[in-house]
């Protein structure tokens, strides 16, 4: 099982702060095994998930540190998907 | 060892930060630092063409904390540096409010200087926080800027 | 007006100054203003190759105020800065003493640290202050430092 | 008349924190047009006045400014040497 959390924007515009997807059992994402893989399969869900999850800026995290689309999957991993950060 | 990183929804003391700073963690005071640069980021009325009325941060809990600490430790690996706080708030704030402070002591004010800077500009662009701010026209998420992403590539030559 | 320099024997309250830089002169809250950048020196126990008990700060009547007030003026003129603040202590001072307060205030945190660095930088090489410390082996004037000197030159160029 | 200050260690080393001059009467000076001029008389003092006036490091104002030698002085003036400062 992965854990898929949204945040700020992103988490609005999907109107889904988190999902949990089994990576083996769930048909959809048996032939997932990167992070952009994931992306790409999340963003075929609608027309809204295509537009909101295509974007360039979009950063990513896997494990609470930010890395990039070659980063592979694992059972277990707590994985992020959220707008450029905009604190301080 | 005293706290290096606080997020918080409560507010912070800058008196008291600051007393922090100067004291080694047994109480005693800290001599062999010579400078204490602090950093005090604030709600402004003012922001990206709107008049703020206020905002509200939201961040992604646990991951925050870890970015924070990350910055630090780098921030540290780069320079001399006596005792390092960061505290950055959540949750709803008005106008004038603190948001984020920083305070690095060191030997020399140079580092302290430098620290508090690389600390500041990493935070604007890694540290998962984001500002929806309520404005004349509305609410809105706050857009990351250039200028921050500059400021923060800047270390990279350095 | 507030007071902007203060040249003065008693030790400073940084809690006060970082609040008067927050209000604005008719008491109401400074809400433009998104960044604070405070610095303060402090006597180290350390420096130049002994350990240090205390010093004496010398200075030039009136041509300390007016230095100070003149790098001041020059960095408002290079950065749009909200307050700024220098207080710098004369006389005895023991380990640990506050000796130099410098606080600016900006919209951008940029300005405000640039401002804060380039203000100190120009106090360490313009403003005519001469420390005698007490030292292991005995009292000394300190030596002016090239780095000092170097720090200030590079805003020469900026 | 001009007032002539010294500070630090220069004050310390000349044992002396204040000259008046009168640079129209004092038969030492009536030649001095200039600071650099200034320095030159008075490091004909003695051995121990020429050999701390004549540093290269000593820093020269006039009236509160920091000027170099080349700056004409007038009555009123008030001159100040002094050693490079090391305050903050």
């Amino acid at each position: 099982m992965i854990k898929v959390l949204f945040f700020a924007q992103l988490r609005e515009q999907l109107n889904c702060a988190e999902l949990t997807i089994n990576l083996a059992e769930d048909t959809r994402f048996t032939a997932v095994s990167t992070l952009e893989q994931l992306r790409t399969e999340l963003a075929l869900t609608d027309d809204n998930w295509q537009s909101c999850l295509q974007t360039g800026k979009l950063l990513m995290a896997v494990n609470q540190t930010i890395v990039d689309g070659n980063q592979v999957l694992k059972d277990g991993d707590e994985v992020a998907f959220f707008p450029p950060v905009t604190g301080g | 060892m005293d706290e290096m990183i606080s997020v918080q929804t409560q507010d912070f003391d800058m008196a008291a930060e600051y007393q922090a700073l100067l004291a080694n963690t047994d109480g005693t005071s800290n001599s062999s630092d010579g400078a204490v640069v602090t950093f005090v980021g604030l709600v402004r009325d003012y922001n990206q063409g709107n008049h703020v009325e206020g905002l509200t941060l939201e961040h992604y809990p646990g991951m925050t904390e870890k970015a924070l600490e990350d910055i630090v430790v780098a921030a540290q690996s780069k320079w001399p540096l006596g005792k390092v706080r960061v505290i950055h708030r959540i949750g709803k704030l008005a106008l004038s409010d603190q948001i984020v402070f920083v305070g690095v002591t060191s030997k020399h004010r140079e580092a302290a200087f430098e620290a508090t800077q690389f600390i500041m500009d990493f935070l604007k662009n890694k540290a998962p926080f984001w500002k929806k701010e309520v404005t004349n026209i509305g609410e809105r998420w706050v857009e990351a800027e250039d200028k921050d992403v500059k400021a923060q590539q800047r270390w990279d030559k350095a």
